[in-house]
């Protein structure tokens, strides 16, 4: 049953994608129930298999597409079903069918300019992005991971891009395309390096030598890899395109900028987790990067005046939470705290994305300044929204409270027991998070449901709506669910995560510091009015805003150099190696001119000649010979 | 027993005739027939060379005879393919003959020469043929003008 | 197949053969046309020739055989001259040539070749050149529109007919006409029996005859490539047309009738065969005064609507009852 | 000289006198006549050399088809009845092209007789028989074969395109 | 050989008949005889009047199919043998060539107007 229900995983969302994409006009109008059924057959399948995963144990080999002999290695491209895949496929089938169901009407509702045509296609590529993160989850062997993995950065492309009427929109999806790209090259050499110095890319032959490898190679592998988690799961610095990804369309923002496919690189670390153990570099610099960013990315959160950019810059801030409990492990079986922090995330991050899209669909607009007052005109979204933004924040008995508090419970765990430098710079800088986090969250709820109606958008806005679809508040229960009761897992903790622990201690004080930020923006908020972000210094603020302009410091160090040396060499072609041709060009122009007199267009003619020339080279090589 | 000089012999004079065809007709039809016994030259080689023993030439040349054991026959296969591609070239090229009548009321290679540098294309006049004056050679020089 | 190093007697049985397919060649075909004379006259209710040779009118045919060479030869001044004249030979000859391989029992055949079914048909594909050949040469509007006609129509129909042969050959698993006759089975009535009815059809329609006399139709084109024909040579047209009638009969009995087969076939052999060629040669002539004429557009699409795909069908029928056989 | 040998050097002469004529022949369709002869004598020499079914492919597909569509050809051209005078390239074309022809027919003769010219073979008509022609192209020459398909319907689209051009411009 | 012989005898036969008929056979020609015949009248115009591409069209779509099955013959010899496997082949062969047959058809070429 395990078996059959992981392959259905893969293959159901795929082949709702190929027919989406494929069949032609007749299917059009079924395109909606085709991908919600897909959805939720496909969520059935991966509930299935947790189910079989927990009563049967873990399945090691399922044979998708046999084995592949390329001469150097034979590689046996299978899939695999245990804990890690089956709770995680959970959570993206739950976030895919909740988006599909939310896309029918934010995208496919009558009368949205999508319905007739780009709906179908939008509907398939989620389809298609589902599919390939289910394969990277399932991937039993690298080579097959990284197809999914290659496969998620295109449909990722697509539908950034969905707008592509938008120059923005098409040039965040270059963008996202070109800096994941640049991570994932990093994968693809330590692919090439594993097959050609372990002669494998089978993940449980890697993890179980991972031992027995040079030290420099699995080192040198681990950091590869860490270079396309960093890429795919925005991490600093290659998390810049991230905030522009917000770009596409909000139910994508919901799957895969927040729920998904960002997570699939925190995913590949637990998954090859002894692969980082015995590579201690690694797992150093994943925790020093997790700290900068979670820190880095919440303080830009705080900064932002667009709802979307808010939710994603605390994405970033939330995925290296995720980074750095799974870099705290000290043995195999200690990504718990990643992996929970990666669930109960993909929960409530999910439907905050997706209330934001509700709002933007009340107000015309993702600008802040534009809402407020949600708590009199919408209280059930609102209420919603306070959930949660508290889930996000850690607030107890939440979802994200668990999981948060177990990262910083190993955090400190580490650190107590010779984790060394890095696993203090985590506990000190998670907990500055965690208040931060408290801080941005206040203040969003603050923004968008507290105080009075705000005028709407100058220029009308696009597509101002009185009431909501049943269709998109229906998901934000579901997924209330999850954000809420998540924690329960604690109580009886399957093995996957019973290394995640929570130490009261640390609980009490991650717990006390957002609550502080919490009571005090709000106390701002409520009695004097006032914007928690306006206490920011104006340029300051400007600099978090921008993301720390680290755009423009890119731009400098490597877009400018890069134009620059390409007009030298530009200049170097046409001036010195041009000369040469040109040259020759004018040679055989003036032999054109006078060879064109033999052309009488007749063609016997030529026949002739070519048959002569024919018969001197057959005599020539006759007499020679 | 067949000595082999009289089939080789065969297809030499037969190609040398298709190349004499190939080159001095004027008639694009007539042009055709000697590419088809250029083919059937080197179809007589192809089956020629199915009749060699086993091993070919320098088996021949070990004082071998008897009958080629290759279970290809390659020559004879190849031969047959050759028919095949001739009827499939031939069909091609007549019906591109048939749009050049169509067009310009005449099968002569040599008032064709429009890709000619030296030839100012369509300009030269439907000659006559066969003493009569040919007045359907009004409408192809229409029709050339149509193109122009 | 070829070994001159033979004795006399070898040299006297190939004379002896070769003679004696002449004389059938040629008395058969007379036989067939006085059939039809007599069958035609009593399916219209009448007699039909009675008087020459005394007996029925015997011997009408060979009077006429007799009249014709006599006849004054007539060829137009605007004709060229050679082709018009050996064009009836281009015509003839082919079925001489055809019959030679067709066999009347095991061992009585002109010769019994290894691929003696795609000779036959190699042997009838050059017929079509006669007709063309007839028409062009004439000089005459009717002759080249009806040598066009000729041309395109035994061009479409020799490919039905090909594809139905070939069913038969594949249900036999060889070309030797002696080989598919002796591997024939009653049941094969049934089984071969779409690919009996193209070709059957497109044999007629490769004869000229009624109902595919197109090329020939007098209300449209006189008598087509044969218009400006006189005397023997047209005589020769028409020892032609029943020569043909004569072999595709014999072709049809050998491939789809079982060829010799019958009660006592090691004795009547010869006899069943050409009982059932003149069974057939008397369904021709009797499709013949039943079916009115086809148009030209029908006889196209017919060929390539209907009877290519229908052979092709069979094709595919025989060759899976084969291979799963 | 054998039997078989007088046969095919027989069928051998009638097949290039009739090449010959085929391309010196000054009225059209009787060039294409002779081509018919030379095709029919050039499957009397591949049966002497033992290729039965080569020569009633010959047959079939040669004579039976391929000449009537030169036929066809040259009555849709409106072929004349008599002398044609402008069927040949002017004199100097013509020797040039008399010289090329002699070339190529040296050239090959020479060298192939002077290759393997005094050996003999003995032709064995069973490597010719439709079964054994049948194993070697579905055994070991079917991609060939099977892309012949191709070229035969690319053959077929291109000229129904090209023989409709003319209509629709 | 027979065939040989064969076509010996009947070319034999033709030149007999002809030559008999060339002696039994009055010769009057006289230029009225020799005018095409035209039902009667006088000739009119030229023969060419009538010249259709499409009668090439239906011989170089034979053409095509003759050559194919050409194959079809040593095909038949050898499908015991080799089976279900060289039935698909030629499946594979005729269904190529059938896409040519309704690509033409689909054109509307064997239309015959």
């Amino acid at each position: 049953m395990t078996t059959t229900a992981a392959l259905l995983t893969v293959i159901i969302p795929a082949v709702v994608s190929v027919l989406g994409l494929f069949t032609g006009s007749r299917w059009r109008p079924w395109a909606r129930e085709w991908a919600v059924l897909g959805s939720l057959t496909c969520l059935g399948a991966a509930v299935l298999e947790v189910y079989g995963v927990l009563a049967d144990g873990p399945v090691r080999q399922i044979t998708l597409l046999g084995e592949v002999d390329t001469g150097i290695a034979v590689l046996s491209l299978d899939l695999r079903a245990d804990e890690l895949s089956a709770f995680v496929a959970v959570a993206v089938a739950l976030v895919a069918c909740c988006v599909q169901i939310y896309s029918t009407a934010y995208l496919g509702g009558e009368g949205t300019p999508d319905e007739p045509l780009r709906y179908p296609a939008f509907a398939a590529t989620v389809s298609l992005f589902t599919s390939a993160m289910m394969l990277v989850i399932h991937a039993e062997d690298l080579v097959l991971l990284l197809m999914g993995w290659e496969i998620m950065g295109i449909s990722s492309y697509l539908l950034i891009g969905h707008h592509s009427e938008r120059d923005s929109a098409r040039a965040a999806a270059v963008k996202a395309f070109l800096v994941t790209r640049f991570g994932d090259l990093g994968v693809t050499i330590a692919v090439v390096m594993l097959i050609v110095t372990a002669r494998t890319t089978a993940i449980r032959d890697l993890l179980a030598r991972a031992e027995e490898l040079p030290q420099s190679t699995v080192t040198a592998v681990a950091l590869l890899l860490l270079m396309g988690v960093a890429g795919k799961s925005a991490q600093f610095p290659l998390h810049t395109w991230l905030p522009d990804a917000m770009e596409g369309p909000t139910p994508v923002s919901a799957l895969i900028h927040a729920a998904t496919m960002v997570a699939a690189g925190v995913f590949l670390v637990a998954r090859l987790l002894p692969l980082f153990l015995a590579a201690d570099a690694a797992l150093t610099v994943a925790a020093v990067i997790a700290s900068i960013t979670m820190l880095g990315a919440a303080l830009a959160a705080l900064a932002q005046d667009d709802l979307k950019r808010v939710l994603a810059w605390s994405t970033i801030s939330q995925v290296a939470y995720m980074l750095a409990g799974v870099s705290m492990a000290q043995a195999a079986t200690d990504a718990g705290p990643g992996v929970f922090h990666l669930l109960s995330h993909a929960a409530f991050k999910a439907m905050l994305f997706l209330i934001a899209g509700c709002v933007t669909h009340l107000v015309g607009s993702t600008l802040m300044v534009h809402m407020g007052g949600l708590q009199r005109t919408n209280l059930k979204l609102s209420v919603l929204f306070g959930i949660g933004l508290a889930a996000l924040a850690g607030v107890p008995p939440l979802s994200g409270f668990w999981s948060k508090e177990t990262v910083l419970t190993a955090a400190e765990h580490s650190a107590m027991h010779g984790g060394g430098w890095a696993a203090w710079l985590v506990l000190v800088s998670g907990m500055l998070t965690a208040l931060v986090t408290g801080i941005y969250a206040a203040r969003a709820y603050g923004l968008v449901c507290l105080g009075d109606r705000r005028p709407p958008p100058a220029d009308g806005g696009h597509g101002v709506h009185d009431h909501l679809p049943s269709a998109m508040t229906g998901v934000l229960y579901v997924l209330a669910v999850p954000t809420v009761l998540l924690g329960l897992l604690m109580v009886h903790p399957p093995e996957l995560l019973e290394s995640a622990e929570i130490a009261l201690p640390t609980a009490a004080l991650g717990t006390l510091l957002p609550l502080a930020g919490i009571a005090w923006v709000l106390h701002l908020q409520v009695r004097c009015h006032r914007d928690v972000a306006d206490l920011l210094p104006g340029a300051f603020r400007a600099f978090l805003r921008s993301g720390y302009r680290l755009d423009d410091v890119q731009d400098a160090l490597v877009v400018r150099p890069v134009k620059a040396l390409a007009r030298v060499v530009a200049a170097g072609d046409r001036d010195v190696v041009d000369a040469g041709p040109r040259g020759t060009a004018s040679l055989a122009q003036a032999g054109g001119i006078a060879l064109r007199r033999a052309q009488t267009g007749l063609a016997t003619g030529y026949v002739t000649w070519l048959v002569a020339g024919a018969l001197a080279v057959g005599i020539a090589g006759v007499v020679l010979a | 027993m067949i000595h082999l000089a009289g089939p080789l012999l065969l297809a030499a004079a037969l190609a040398g005739t298709g190349i004499y065809g190939l080159l001095a007709r004027r008639n694009a039809i007539m042009v055709l027939i000697g590419a088809e016994l250029l083919m059937n030259a080197a179809n007589v080689l192809l089956v020629t060379a199915s009749t060699l023993p086993a091993g070919g030439l320098s088996a021949l040349a070990r004082g071998a005879s008897g009958p080629s054991g290759d279970p290809l026959i390659p020559g004879q296969v190849m031969a047959v393919f050759v028919v095949t591609i001739a009827a499939a070239e031939i069909g091609l090229a007549l019906a591109v003959i048939l749009l050049l009548f169509r067009r310009r009321s005449t099968s002569d290679l040599t008032l064709v020469t429009d890709l000619g540098e030296a030839s100012e294309s369509g300009s030269t006049p439907p000659r006559q043929r066969d003493g009569e004056p040919v007045t359907a050679a009004a409408v192809g020089g229409q029709s050339l003008q149509e193109e122009r | 197949m070829i070994d001159l190093g033979m004795d006399l007697g070898e040299i006297v049985e190939v004379v002896v053969r070769a003679a004696s397919i002449i004389v059938a060649f040629i008395a058969l075909p007379l036989l067939l046309g006085q059939t039809e004379h007599k069958v035609m006259a009593h399916m219209q209710g009448r007699l039909g020739p009675m008087y020459p040779g005394g007996f029925h009118g015997w011997a009408q045919l060979v009077a006429d055989g007799a009249k014709f060479a006599q006849k004054e030869e007539i060829i137009p001044a605007a004709a060229d001259r050679s082709i018009f004249r050996i064009a009836p030979a281009v015509s003839l000859l082919p079925y001489a040539v055809a019959l030679t391989a067709v066999p009347l029992s095991a061992d009585l055949v002109g010769a019994d070749l290894d691929c003696g079914l795609l000779f036959v048909l190699a042997a009838m594909s050059v017929g079509v050149l006669g007709p063309l050949m007839a028409g062009w040469s004439s000089a005459n509007k009717y002759a080249l529109l009806g040598g066009l006609r000729a041309g395109a129509q035994l061009l479409a129909y020799e490919l039905p007919m090909v594809l139905a042969a070939a069913s038969v050959a594949m249900a036999a698993g060889t070309l030797s006409l002696t080989g598919i006759a002796q591997a024939w089975e009653p049941w094969w009535l049934l089984w071969q029996a779409p690919a009996a009815l193209v070709f059957l059809t497109a044999g007629l329609a490769e004869l000229q005859r009624p109902p595919f006399d197109l090329p020939i139709a007098d209300s449209e084109l006189v008598v087509g490539p044969y218009t400006e024909y006189a005397g023997l040579r047209f005589a020769f047209f028409l020892l032609a047309e029943y020569a043909g009638a004569v072999v595709l009969s014999a072709l049809f009995t050998v491939l789809f009738l079982g060829g010799w087969q019958g009660p006592f076939d090691d004795v009547l052999g010869p006899v069943w065969t050409l009982l059932k060629t003149g069974l057939m040669g008397i369904v021709i002539i009797w499709l013949r005064v039943s079916w009115p004429r086809t148009r030209e557009d029908q006889l196209q699409r017919l060929a390539w609507t209907l009877l290519v795909p229908l052979s092709l069908a069979q094709l595919v029928l025989t060759a899976v009852v084969v291979v799963a056989v | 000289m054998s039997g078989i040998e007088l046969i095919f050097a027989a069928f051998a002469l009638l097949a290039w006198g009739s090449g010959l004529l085929a391309v010196t022949s000054k009225q059209v369709v009787h060039a294409a006549l002779w081509l018919v002869v030379a095709l029919g004598s050039l499957a009397g020499v591949y049966l002497t050399l033992g290729a039965e079914v080569v020569a009633l492919v010959q047959l079939l597909v040669y004579v039976g088809a391929v000449v009537v569509l030169v036929l066809f050809a040259l009555m849709l051209t409106r072929a004349p009845i008599g002398i044609s005078h402008d069927l040949d390239a002017s004199r100097g074309r013509r020797l040039a092209a008399a010289l090329c022809g002699l070339g190529v027919a040296g050239l090959l003769g020479g060298t192939l007789v002077a290759a393997v010219g005094d050996h003999e073979v003995d032709p064995d008509t069973a490597t010719g028989s439709p079964s054994a022609l049948g194993e070697a192209i579905f055994g070991g020459w079917l991609l060939p074969f099977e892309v012949l398909s191709l070229l035969l319907l690319a053959a077929l689209v291109a000229a129904l395109t090209v023989s409709r051009g003319g209509g629709e411009r | 050989m027979v065939v040989g012989a064969v076509i010996a005898g009947g070319v034999l036969f033709f030149a007999a008949g002809v030559f008999a008929n060339r002696i039994l056979r009055p010769s009057v020609p006289t230029p009225e005889k020799m005018t095409t015949y035209e039902s009667g009248v006088d000739p009119v115009g030229h023969g060419w009047s009538q010249s259709q591409v499409r009668y090439y069209l239906y011989a170089y779509l034979y053409v095509v199919f003759a050559v194919d099955a050409v194959y079809l013959f040593p095909w038949a010899t050898v499908l015991r043998q080799f089976g279900w496997a060289t039935l698909g082949e030629m499946g594979v062969f005729l269904g190529i060539l059938a896409v040519g047959l309704v690509h033409a058809w689909r054109r509307g070429a064997l239309r015959w107007s």
